[in-house]
Order: C-alpha cells, then structure tokens, then sequence
C-alpha cells in the first residue's frame, strides 16, 4: 500500500505537477514542432513513451553494473548514455520497419526526431540523480526509473495531444499574422503551462 | 561563401533560436537570468566551436554511415569537459544550469551544424561557423534571459534596477510559463520585424527577386532525416519565405 | 431605374439576441454581486472593478487597431472580462493588480488568438492566473478590509452567529483599515484537530476525524458574510445572476449543474488531511463538508459565470456535462489536496484546455447516420 | 595517470561500442528494407507549397509518382523549368523547356450596372448558389467581383483593383491554375507566355444588350472578324472567338475592335522578359 | 401541452402569422400575360409543346414531363402562346418559360373540368392521373408527387404523413386551405393512401393552429375507415416540425437514413396542398394550375392569401394586396427561413411557391467570428455541428465539409437564425454542397476518362 502511494505519487508527479514540456521545458523542439496535427501528436507522443521506457531501463543498468561499479558515473555517463539511447532508436527503427510496417508507417517517421529530443536523456538524467542522491535498493531504481520514464513520457503526449487539439482550432482563428505559426503555439504553451500550476502541491 | 557571411548570419538571418527554432529547450529553461544564459551560452559555443573543429578535421575518416554516431560521441565528450571543467571551477553556475548543462548534447544546434557545415567544409570555416552560431545563440538566449529578468525579478545580471522596484516584478516571468511567454512575444516581435523588412524589400527592388536562399542546413541529403525533420521545423518558423518566386510573405 | 431590392442568403429572419445582448445580460447578472460588494467592502472594491473594466476596454480597443481588424468594443466582451477580473481579485489589491491582470487578460489570452470567439482560455481566469503567478503576495495576502460603516447584512446576521463578523466588529472598534483573516477555503485547508481543546468560535476544526463546519456557518457564507474576493463572497448575490443567466437562456443548466454537483459529491466522498498535531492524517470518507465546498469560495462565480463562457466551454450538451464534471473533480482535488485553497480558477482553465479533445469525443450523432465522427483533419 | 580507471574507461566505451555497432550491423542485415531514396530527393527539389496545380496531393505525392514514373517531370508549375531540370537530373533523365505560363482573366469588367443590393458571403461562389441572384451585376457572364480567385492563389499574385476586378501580376503567377478552378463563372484561363492577343469577354448576350450595360463587352459587331487576314477570327454565338490554330497573332483585330474587348500583350510580355534576362545576367556575374 | 410529439433539435422563431391568419382565400385577378416557367419542379424541365401564336386552353398541357424525375406543364388560363423565352424562377434559376395572353375566356381544355368518382381507379391510374395533371410537392420543395407515389420493387409504405405543419413563419396558406377545404384534403389523402396500399394516414398540425387542428381531427374521424385508419397529430410549435425527415421522427419515432429516402423506412411525406391538389386531379380532373399563396409581410398593406394562376408574375400579387414599393426592402418567394430572396418583379408564380413576403428588415450580414455559444448546436434538426461547417466555409475549406457531414444537412435556417454572431452559416453549406457537387462530378468524369 505505502509503495503503491509512493508510486502513484510518481505518477502524478511525472504527468501533471512536474510536467516534461510544461514545467522541466524538456521536450520544446518536437512539442512545437510535432503539435500540428493530433494524429501525429499521438504517434510522436506514442514513440516518445516507447523511447523513454526502454532508454530509462538501459541507462539505469549500465549505471547501476557498469558506472558505478567501476566509478566511471561523473565522466562517463552523458557519453555511454547518448550512445545507447541513439543505438537503441535507430534499432527499434531497424525492427519495426521489418516487423511492423503498419506501426512504423505510424510511429517510425518520428522515431528519428526522438534522438536528439532532449526529454528522453533528460528522463535518465532524472533518474540518475534520484539514484544518485537515494541509495535505495537496485531493483527498486530500477522500477522506479521505468515509471518515471513511462509516465513522463505519457505527460509529454498529454501536453503533445492538447497542444494539437488547440493548434487545430487555432487553425482557422484569425491569429495576428505575426503570430502565427510558432509564436502562438509558445504563447498557447504559456497559458497552458499556467493552467497546470493549479497541480502545484499536489503528492 | 564568403568568411564574414559564414561568421555572422548565425547572428541575425539565420539566427539558430529565433529563425532556425532550434535549441529551445536550453533557450527557456536556463533564461531566468543574464547570468545563467550566458553562461549556457558559453558552453554551448564552446562544444559547438571544438566539435566543428573535430568533425571537420574527421570528416574524411568516418565512414558515411556511422557518422551520426560518431558525431554524437564527439560532442558528449565535449560536454563532459565543459561539465567537470565547470564543476571545478564554477560550481554554481553548473548547480544553476542542472540537467541542462549535460542536454547540451542533445541541442539540435551542434549536431546539425557538425552534419550540415563542419562534415562537408575545411577545418577554418567550420570553426568559424561554429563560432558564428554559438554567437547567435549566445546572443538570442541572452536577449530572453536579459527580458526575463527584468520583468521577473526587476533585475539584471542579478543587480536590482532600482532599490525596492522588485514590488513591480512579475515573478511569473521567471517562472515556465513566463518564459514560454516572453520566447511567444519575442518570436511574434522578430516576425514583425521579418515581415516588415521584406515588405520594404520588396517595395524597393519591386520585381527583381533574389534566387533561392541558401538553405540553413543542406536538405538534398535524404539519408539523415533527423536534420532533416529539424529543417522542416526550421522551416515553419519566421523569416520571408524563400520557395516562390516573388513571394513577400513571412513564411509560417 | 427600377428599385433595387436587397438579395441575402435564407433565412430572412434573424434572432435579436446578438453578442452585444448577450454579454450585456450577463453584465446584468453581475450586478448584484458588485453590488454586494460596495456594501461589503466599500469603495475601492469598485474601483478595482472599474480600473479592470476601464483597462479591459482600452486594450481591446488598442488591440483591434494594431490588428486593423473593426472596433467591436460595443460588444460588451471586454467589459464582461473586465468586470469577471476584477471580480476574482482580493478587494484590497493595488491599482496596477487589475491594471495588468486586463492587459493580459484581453491582449494575451484574447486577441494573440485572434479574438473574441478564438481564445482557447476564459481570458479573464487567464489573467487571475497570471496574476497569481506574477503578484503571489498581493493575490494571497490574507488582508481584508475591514467593512466600511454598518453592513446591512451584518446587522441582520449578527445575531445568528458571527463567525466573521466579530472580527469586522473588533476590527472597528480598533479603528483598523485591514484585519487579517482567511477566507471560509482557507480556513479549510488549514483544518487541525482540536481534540480535547476549547471551541473557537467561528472557526473550522476537525472532530473525531470529521470536519465541523456548523449551519450558521455555512448560512453566513452563502449569504456572503465572509472574506473573499470582490465578487465572489456573496453566493446569493451570484446565484440570482445565474438564475437570470439561466433564465433568459444565455446559459444552459448543463455545466453549472454538472460543476456544483460534482464539487458537491466529491467534496463529500473524499478525505482531507489535516494535521492533528504532530502528523498529516485524514478525515474519513463520506464525510467531506460538501455543502461549504459549494458555497464557499468562487464556485457559484466560477460554475454560473466561468465555465459557462461560451467561446472556451465545449459545445454539445453531453460536452458541457462532461466539462462541467472535470471541472468539479478538479477543483476538489486542488482544494482538498492542492497548493491553492481555491482550484476554481485552474480548474477552469485546465478543462479549458481539454475543449478541443471533448468537442471531438462528444460530436453529436447525426441525423440518419449509425454513429457520429470526428473527421481526421 | 590513473593507468587503471582510463584503461576501463576505455574499454567500457568500446565494448559499448563494440556491443552496439555488433547488434546495429546486424539489424540492419536482418531488418533490411529497401527504400527508394529517390522519392525523398525529389521532395526535397519540389517547392513544397502543395499547391496541386500537378494534380496529385501535394509535393509529396507527386514525388512518389514522378518515381514510379505514373507522372512526367515538368507538372510542376511553381517550381518551373528549374525544378523540372533538377527532378531529371535525379531521375536521369532529360526534359524539353517548359515556357512558362500565366493566367489571364477573360473580362475587363467595363461599368457593368447592378441589378440588386448583395449582402452575404462575399464569394463569387457563394453568389451563384441558385437563389442569390447569380452575381449581382447585368452581365451573366463576367467577372462577379468577390475575389475569389485572389484568395485562392497560393502566390499572392492576383489583388484586387478599386473597381473590383482581379489583376494578375505576371511576375508572381506560375500558372498552377487554381483561379481557373475556383472561378464559378470560368473566366481565368492558363496560357503559354508567347500567346498574346485575347478576347477579353465571355458574353453570350446580345449585342444590343451587351451594349447597353458593359463598355467592354463584346457587341458581336464582326469587325474583327472582317478585318483577320487568317480567317481565325469568328463571331460565334455573339462572341468572338479567336482559333489559335490560325491566329498568327499579328493583332489587327486589336485594333479595330470598338469596345477594346480584344487585347495584344505582346509589348508587356518583351519588355518583362528582357528585365528577366537581364536581371539573371547580373545575377550570375 | 406538456409532451407534444416533436423532433430532437430545432428553434423558435416568432411566427408572424397574425398578419393573414384571418385572411379567407380569394381568388386573385388573372393578368393580361402570364409567364409559365418550364421547370417548375425537381428534375428535368418540361419540354415545350406549344409553338408561338397557338391557340391554347385552361389545363391544356403546354410542357411535356421529360423522363420519370418531371412534371407536366398546364396552361393556367386560355389565350395565345405569345413568345417562348426566359425567365427567373422562384427556385433561384434560370429557365425556358411559355408567354401566354390571356383571352379573359378561361375556357377548360377538353375532359377536364369535368367531375369524375375516383372510387374505382386502381392504384396505378391514380398515379397516372397524379402524373398527368403535373402535381409537385407544394410546400416549396416541387419534388413530382407521381415519383414519390411509386416505391420501387421491394419497398411497401406503411405510412402516409399529411404535412399541415407549416412551421414556417408569415406563411398561412396551408393553414387557410385545412380550415375551409379540410374534406377535399382528408379525401386526397385518402388517394395517396391507396394509390401506395397502406392503412395510415396521418395529418401532423403545430400547437399553435388548434383551430385547424380540430377541423382536421373532426374530418378524419368522419372519413376514416377500417382500411384508411386516419387521424390528426399535434405538434410542439418548433421549427423546422415541417421538414420531411422532423416529422417522420416526431410523428414514427423513425429517422431517415442518411443519404436516403423516407419510403426506405415506409413512411411517405405530402404536403395539404398537394393532397388537395390530387383531390382536384382525381375528382374534377382538374389539372394544376393555381395554387394559394400567401401574400404577407411588413410591407404589405392588405396580407392575403391569394388563389393564384401559375405564372402570375409575382409584382401583379403584391401590387393585388397593396404593397408598398418604397418600403419594401426584400421580395421572398416561399417562407423566410428557407424562401429565397428575389429583385424581378416580373417572376412569375410557380407550383412550390406557397409564400410571398415583402419584409422591410434587409438584415444585414454584418458577421463575427464564431462565439461557439452552441445554440447552432442545439438547434440543429439533423444533429450537425453548424459552427464547425461555418468555420469550414469561412476559410474556404470547402471539400472538407464533407467529413463533417455536411450533405446530411437540409438547410433549414435555423443555424443561422439563432446565431448571435450573425454568420450566414447556411450559405456557407450551400456553398461547400455546390463544391463537393462539383468535385464528385468531376472525379467521376475522370473515373470515366481512365
């Protein structure tokens, strides 16, 4: 019970108080870039969550069997952590075009932005300071790495989704002309990034 | 192209944060301060210069389809030496920037110039161009930072502007929303600026339209989608629009 | 030549009720809060209002002209937004409070979007929200004035229990301008448990883990003899505009129902910490004061006033069902377990921003066809 | 030197390396999926205004169908002959010059009367949905007014005049077509630049009723007609109508037309491309 | 009053019946010269079949139904065809129409005229009698009624549903014609009934017509059968009650699949005045040839409802009831929700035309952006989301309209009527209809090229 509180609390955290986009500013180039249409905000936000789960467990590893056993975690990991992470999207790439060609017609196109989206080596860097600052148990990092990174990156498709949503009703509203385009969807980001103040406090 | 064009067009016309819309994520999250956004600034210019001078000096060994990479391990090592240099000696500074310091490999800015530039020029132009557009950065999450501070806290470079002014401070300016804010206004501000610098074009040199702008990253390359994508973002961000003939509209 | 007669577009006929009437019926609606709140809180609660509306007014006016697009001030939407503004602030605020809340509120939040009709946010909510983040110590400074000569309704109340007016009256009798005081929310979210200790009257305390909020209580709340902001105290006051608003048909009873419902049920149901000395504990379930969840605060403002704007509520029934429950279930969370005491106004907002999405979920079936679709664009 | 934490270091990297580039080597075996590169080139080439003047939807699709050759290489007009080059370099192949076209607007609009107050959707479309009158002007056949065309070009390049008729600025049009699409009344048509005389008038009406209300509407009064020395000139239907076929566009009926209907654009056209060539000159020097 | 049976949806405009409620129906004068338009319904224009200087007679058919979607053209008086030319037409277009002279004579062509007993027609003669006098649906829409009465193989109509809702305000034709004709009606309902085999009848009349109500009540309850089950039902005063597919759902609980026709659910729509117009075919072999307009609105000093020769031109009937040219600012043609507006005088009167209104209001189209209030919303009889199809039209996105559904909308007004913003949604549907009319057209063209 105490851990599913402490995890829900995670939850929430991740998605709606400590929001990816809205409050970490992790994530901006694909949130405005990719925020035109809703059904690609889906399938950048759907590759995004599927990125980050996996880069959040690989990192986690190789800090917890290969940096800090053999102390390397203050020089070596932004190097070992980009190199995984870009190995592993160009591999799912790889995979997915093979294995599942519906689902990489969806999600692979964006599956190239995600390398140089600093959310997903911005969510290990997260958790390496967690585990970093919280000696708590391997298996525990671990999980809790997953989770974070799992629903990170759901509050990064929620911000994607409804940013999209608006983008689309701006679409037809007679925006200024020198705002439209990019300028209203920072200022959208703005009005939206004061909504989700009223989360603060919550957990 | 000339030395002096590739030096400074990071700073206005090909600016990588106002024009390019690249590097946004540093651009807002360490911009509560001119303190911090030069500093950031800095940093970013001085991976961006070395990584330049390396993939330039590289550009002939790496195999076409390793490069990215390899272009990666190149400039995290970089951002390393920045971050433990920095620990050492401006430990504040590195507390102040946070994740961010280490994200500067992530910074679409650097890759994209070591892919589009400094892969395909000599050691000299590279490094200038780096140089140039770590300016431009620098410049541009300056000009956030410095409006951020002021209407946030009143303040700049940390020093009140006048004693016991902070009451008029808007602290949501130094809050996430507020830089959203201000990066909003700014943009909207440079396209009017955009918009109204080609319409004076246009009505003095009515009719004769120059060719094709160069391209801000080279886009005939099909096998690197990442940049790419980049571009495309780019691309939807101000500055005239350079794919018709004639055409004088900011292109959105 | 032959007259010339005029050909439009079917149909002929033309409901009167334009935009002008309608922000003009809920300016109306409004005016017995406003009122209520000179008597409350005497006269610079007005000028706040004023300074809001005033504000409001110039920036649209400026706005429409640097966008070259017609003058439509007589529409009455920027005095609405003026006058919502400054009915969400504290009635003591300094003059530039209001004055950048209507800049913001108007420039930002309406004409960057391009306009009335446009704004994905309720503009003048935008702008409390602002002011919030920008002024935090001037929004939640915990000073009221104190009410200036003999408050009718004080007069009439005393008697019954005055929880809130043993301060005004003390605070007379001291000849203070500004007494400190929370507001009924606050006073919620501040609960202690007073086991074994004396009664204070007027307070909120908790009880065998319950929450005691007694009848007068809540009575002197809804009748607005409380500490608020300018136009919010007065349930009454707000619920009489509602009923005119609901009336005349400007609103329908979707939202405000789904709203006051839910904040009710939930307010109920769920259990609020509170601190019984030494650590966090909760109150039982199903035994929330639901019915000062209702009337304290900005609800009745927020559910009447707020949500149902028009422009940024969705547009099919079972949408406004649906946008006035995630509004109720959502300031109950913030309030109960939120930094703010009150979450009406993020509430609002944060639905607001869902729309888009429930405009697309709840596309009415049409006419003749199996199911109803959201079209891909 | 610490010998010891930079020989692990090292070897840490490398066999991440080594792991990663072993298993990337081997995906892209496995998972090998041939692509053709040549579809994302042409895109890359295609202006990207998706304006559909090829008749595909958007830049993209008529990428993919230039590669798998459904389409030839000179669709695209905003790209010109430029663009159709840089395809055919890609696709190895050569294409023929395309001349460029323009859209030119078959009424002059001449102080037609109106029949009727018009209040509405100010849209020559909108205008002749049965039961809004059809246009609120006497002719039936020209040109209604709302700009409808102007708001359809995706180049800008037809404005508005104060006596409400399009001008089409030749420097910006590209001759995509879309105002000949969206014109309910059929009056812009694309041509060649070297076709330069036009009759400017699609009025089927009388001459005696085309005389009444328009000053540049053609009275079928068969001057042109007499004077052509081609014979490619014929009244037909009360109109004139010039056969390209025969039209040597020497411009005589130009001249002798009372009303101006017919129009020779000949001079213009020389002096715009001459400013063209010579601009280009100084470009490349 | 509490649960009327009624649509999902609609709106309340103020009626403005007073105005030539009271009005009885009288005969209108017959000009010297009457304009008779060919196509004067849905479908095919008639084919003329007169030349000028012939000599024609009352009912004499002068068009000539081209192909099953048309309907017969009569001549409305007796005189001389005078010139075969152009005119505008009530329904917005422009079309071939027949010049009469009147000869004051009013002579009836042979056979017609003539009082027959229908009771032992089949259900096909009745139809071909319906065809031959050229009777259209006379609510405005013109639809040929013989079409309409002739389901193909496998479709039965259990149904017959007697429009005399005219939920359109000013007009009072048909409420007129339910009080002093209400027999002839039930009896050409009757008609209808047996020429498609089915046992139910009904007659829908709004609230606010209790007079007619009652009428109608009595007379079906006189004339009812065990084998013509017949009765009035009331109506809740909204509109569009009087829509076809409004009053299936209201009267059968049944709706109409989109795209499709009510005799695919059994049901069969006709207006009153056309069911006393195949009454006139069927019992006195009387042709179409007049039908009763309502003359009304502001500017019309003596509202009538006029009995009117087809072809009158419309200048004549205003000037019959006194309207006044200078005040006038708008001539409709039908009511003022879905009539359209019209500048020429000289237009004549046709078989769907069953109002004529003189407004002094020109109700500009001084528009907004869109305050998505969501009355359209409400409002909606067909369950579309205007708002969102105005936002479409507004930036000219036409075609995609259509995935909005935009075809199922049947252009009732009421959209537009309570918008407060003022847009003129409805033209904007038109508008993108007409567009993706036009592209379907020419896909299919290209389908066919390939």
């Amino acid at each position: 019970m105490e851990q599913a509180v402490i995890y829900l609390k995670i939850i929430f955290a991740a998605v709606f108080v400590q929001n990816f986009v809205l409050s970490k500013f992790l994530g901006l180039c694909p949130f405005i870039g990719v925020s035109k249409k809703r059904s690609s905000a889906i399938g950048m936000g759907l590759a995004v969550i599927f990125v980050m789960t996996l880069a959040s467990a690989a990192t986690m590893l190789i800090y917890q069997y290969l940096l800090k056993p053999f102390k390397m975690e203050f020089y070596l990991d932004i190097v070992s952590f980009i190199v995984v992470i870009a190995a592993l999207v160009q591999f799912v790439e790889l995979a997915m075009r093979k294995l599942a060609p519906a689902l990489y017609k969806a999600l692979g196109i964006y599956l190239p932005l995600i390398t140089t989206n600093c959310a997903v080596l911005g969510v290990t860097q997260l958790n390496l300071e967690f585990a970093k600052l919280n000696g708590i148990t391997l298996t525990d990092c671990l999980l809790r790495s997953i989770v974070n990174g799992v629903f990170a990156g759901v509050g990064f498709t929620l911000a994607l989704v409804l940013m999209a949503g608006i983008r689309e009703r701006l679409e037809s509203s007679p925006v200024p002309e020198c705002m439209q385009g990019v300028p209203i969807a920072f200022i959208a980001a703005a009005c939206m990034a004061l909504a989700f103040f009223g989360f603060a406090g919550i957990a | 192209m000339a030395v002096g064009n590739v030096f400074t067009r990071g700073f206005f016309k090909e600016n990588p944060v106002f024009v390019l819309l690249l590097g946004l994520c540093p651009a807002l999250a360490v911009t509560t301060g001119l303190k911090n956004a030069l500093g950031m600034g800095l940093a970013a210019t001085f991976v961006l210069v070395c990584s330049n001078l390396i993939v330039s000096l590289s550009r002939k060994f790496i195999p076409k389809e390793v490069r990215i990479p390899c272009f990666i391990v190149i400039i995290a090592t970089f951002v390393t030496i920045v971050k433990m240099v920095m620990a050492a000696f401006l430990p504040e500074l590195k507390e102040a920037l946070g994740i961010f310091l280490p994200l500067i490999v992530v910074n679409c800015i650097i890759l994209g110039r070591a892919e589009a530039f400094a892969s395909k020029n000599k050691l000299l132009p590279s490094v200038i161009d780096g140089l140039g557009m770590g300016i431009g950065f620098t410049l541009a999450i300056c000009i956030i930072g410095i409006v951020r501070e002021i209407l946030g806290a009143w303040m700049i470079f940390g020093i009140p502007i006048t004693r016991g002014g902070m009451a008029y401070s808007m602290k949501v300016f130094i809050l996430a929303p507020g830089g959203f804010l201000a990066m909003g206004l700014l943009l909207a501000y440079f396209n009017y600026l955009g918009a109204q610098r080609a319409r004076r074009l246009a009505l003095a040199q009515k009719g004769i339209h120059e060719g094709k702008g160069a391209p801000a990253v080279d886009t005939s390359n099909p096998t690197v989608q990442t940049i790419n994508s980049q571009n495309m973002i780019g691309k939807t961000g101000a500055g005239p629009c350079n794919l018709c003939p004639g055409c004088d509209k900011p292109n959105f | 030549m032959a007259k010339q007669f005029v050909i439009t577009p079917s149909p002929h006929l033309k409901t009167k009720e334009d935009i002008g009437a309608i922000m003009r019926a809920v300016c109306l609606a409004l005016a017995p809060a406003f009122i209520f709140a000179l008597y409350r809180f005497g006269y610079w609660s007005i000028a706040v209002t004023a300074i809001a509306v005033v504000t409001a007014v110039v920036t649209e006016a400026i706005c429409q002209r640097l966008r070259h697009v017609p003058y439509t001030v007589d529409d009455y939407s920027a005095v609405v937004t003026g006058l919502l503004l400054a009915a969400v602030l504290p009635p003591n605020v300094a003059w530039y409070v209001p004055f950048v809340g209507s800049i913001v509120a108007i420039g930002i939040a309406k004409h960057c979007f391009g306009g009335l009709g446009c704004n994905i946010w309720n503009p003048a909510l935008m702008g409390r929200a602002f002011l919030q983040a920008a002024f935090p110590t001037e929004i939640n400074s915990g000073t009221w004035p104190a009410a200036k000569g003999e408050s009718l309704l004080t007069s009439i109340y005393t008697n019954i229990n005055g929880s809130f007016d043993f301060l005004v009256e003390s605070a007379k009798q001291v000849g203070a301008d500004v007494i400190t005081s929370a507001t009924p929310l606050e006073q919620l979210t501040r609960v202690v448990d007073v086991a074994g200790k004396v009664e204070i009257p007027g307070a909120i305390y908790v009880q065998n883990g319950v929450i005691q909020v007694s009848n007068s209580q809540i009575f002197d709340v809804f009748m607005g003899n409380t500490f608020g902001c300018i136009g919010e105290i007065s349930a009454l006051a707000l619920l009489l505009g509602g009923i005119y608003l609901l009336g005349k048909k400007i609103i329908t009873w979707h939202i405000p129902f789904a709203y006051i419902a839910t904040v009710a049920l939930l307010g109920w149901i769920l259990p609020a910490p509170y601190s019984n000395g030494e650590a966090t504990a909760y109150t039982a379930w199903f035994t929330g004061p639901w019915l000062m969840h209702v009337v304290g605060g900005g609800l009745f403002i927020g559910a009447f006033f707020m949500a149902t704007d028009m422009v940024t509520s969705p547009m099919s029934r079972l949408g406004k069902l649906l946008f006035g429950c995630g509004c109720g279930l959502l300031t109950i969370v913030i309030r109960i377990y939120g930094g703010y005491p009150e979450g009406v106004c993020y509430s609002i907002l944060l639905m607001n921003t869902v729309v888009p999405m429930i405009d697309c979920w709840t596309r009415p079936r049409v006419y003749g066809t199996a199911k109803a679709s959201c079209p891909k664009h | 030197m610490d010998w010891k934490a930079l020989s692990i270091a090292l070897g840490s990297m490398a066999g991440i390396g080594a792991v990663l580039g072993i298993v990337l080597a081997w995906g892209s075996k496995r998972f090998f999926v041939k692509v053709d590169e040549r579809v994302e080139q042409v895109e890359a080439i295609l202006p990207g205004v998706n304006c559909g003047a090829c008749g595909f939807p958007g830049c993209s699709g008529y990428a993919e169908a230039i590669v798998t050759s459904e389409a030839t290489m000179t669709l695209c007009s905003p790209g010109g002959a430029e663009c159709a080059h840089d395809i055919a370099r890609i696709m190895g192949a050569e294409v023929e010059a395309v001349e460029p076209k323009y859209a030119l607007t078959a009424c002059q609009g001449g102080n037609v009367p109106n029949r009727f107050d018009y209040s509405g959707v100010h849209d020559c479309r909108a205008a002749v949905v049965p039961g809004m009158g059809g246009g609120i002007k006497h002719c039936t056949y020209g040109c209604i007014g709302y700009g409808t065309c102007a708001r359809a070009c995706p180049f800008g390049a037809i404005t508005m005049n104060d006596k409400q008729m399009p001008v089409i600025d030749e420097e910006k049009c590209t001759g995509c077509g879309r105002c000949v699409e969206v014109c309910p009344r059929d009056l812009n048509r694309i041509d060649r630049e070297s076709r330069t005389v036009f009759v400017l008038c699609t009025s089927h009406d009388k001459g005696a009723v085309t005389n009444k209300i328009c000053d540049h509407g053609c009275i079928a009064c068969k001057k042109c007609e007499q004077e052509c020395p081609f014979d490619a000139i014929h009244v037909i239907d009360n109109l004139a109508v010039i056969d390209y076929e025969k039209c040597k566009l020497c411009g005589k009926c130009v001249d002798v037309c009372p009303k101006g209907v017919i129009v020779n654009l000949r001079k213009e056209r020389r002096a715009r491309k001459q400013a063209r060539e010579t601009a280009a000159k100084e470009a490349t020097t | 009053m509490a649960f009327l049976k009624t649509f999902k949806g609609g709106v309340h405009p103020p009626d403005h019946k007073q105005l030539s409620k009271d009005a009885a129906i009288t005969e209108a004068m017959v000009p010297e010269l009457l304009t008779v338009p060919m196509a004067q319904h849905i479908g095919k224009p008639a084919q003329p079949v007169v030349k000028v200087t012939d000599e024609v007679k009352r009912g004499q058919v002068i068009g000539e139904s081209q192909g099953f979607v048309s309907a017969n053209v009569h001549s409305p008086v007796s005189g001389k065809v005078k010139r075969i030319t152009e005119c505008n037409t009530p329904l917005g277009t422009k079309t071939q129409a027949i010049l009469i002279e009147n000869d004051g004579q009013d002579t009836w062509a042979e056979g017609c005229n003539v009082e027959s007993n229908p009771e032992n027609l089949t259900p096909k003669e009745i139809r071909s009698r319906i065809a031959d006098a050229g009777i259209v649906g006379m609510g405005g829409a013109t639809f040929p009624t013989h079409v309409k009465l002739s389901p193909p193989e496998g479709k039965t109509i259990d149904t017959v549903l007697l429009n005399g809702v005219e939920c359109e305000p000013y007009l009072t034709s048909d409420y007129r014609l339910m009080l002093e004709s209400p027999d002839t009606i039930v009896k050409g309902l009757q008609l209808v009934m047996r020429a498609v085999n089915c046992n139910n009848g009904y007659i829908g009349v709004e609230a606010n017509k209790p007079d007619a109500f009652k009428i109608m009540e009595k007379t079906c309850k006189e004339l009812s059968s065990s084998d013509a089950r017949l009765a009035a039902v009331m109506l809740e005063v909204k509109y569009p009650q009087g829509g076809e597919k409004q009053l299936i759902e209201a009267v059968l609980n049944r709706e109409v699949p989109s795209g499709r026709l009510p005799m695919d659910i059994g049901a069969l729509v006709q207006n009153v005045g056309s069911s006393h117009a195949i009454y006139q075919a069927c019992y006195l072999n009387r042709p179409l040839t007049e039908r009763i307009v309502a003359v009304t609105g502001e500017a019309v000093a003596e509202p009538a409802n006029l009995l009117a020769r087809i072809g009158t031109p419309i200048g004549d009937l205003l000037r019959h009831c006194r309207f006044d040219e200078e005040k006038a600012v708008k001539l409709i043609c039908g009511g003022p929700m879905m009539g359209l507006a019209h500048f020429d005088l000289e237009m004549p009167v046709n078989k769907g035309m069953s109002g004529l209104l003189a407004l002094t209001d020109a109700s500009d189209w001084d528009f907004r952006h869109c305050i998505r209030c969501g009355r359209c919303v409400d409002g909606c009889a067909a369950h579309l989301l205007p708002s969102e199809l105005s936002i479409i039209g507004e930036s000219g996105r036409f075609l995609d309209a259509e995935e909005a559904n935009v075809m199922d909308c049947i252009e009732c007004g009421a959209c537009t009527y309570v918008c407060p913003a003022r847009r003129p949604i409805v033209q904007w549907i038109k508008l993108a209809k007409q567009e993706i009319m036009k592209e379907r057209l020419r896909k299919a063209e290209q389908a066919k090229a390939v």
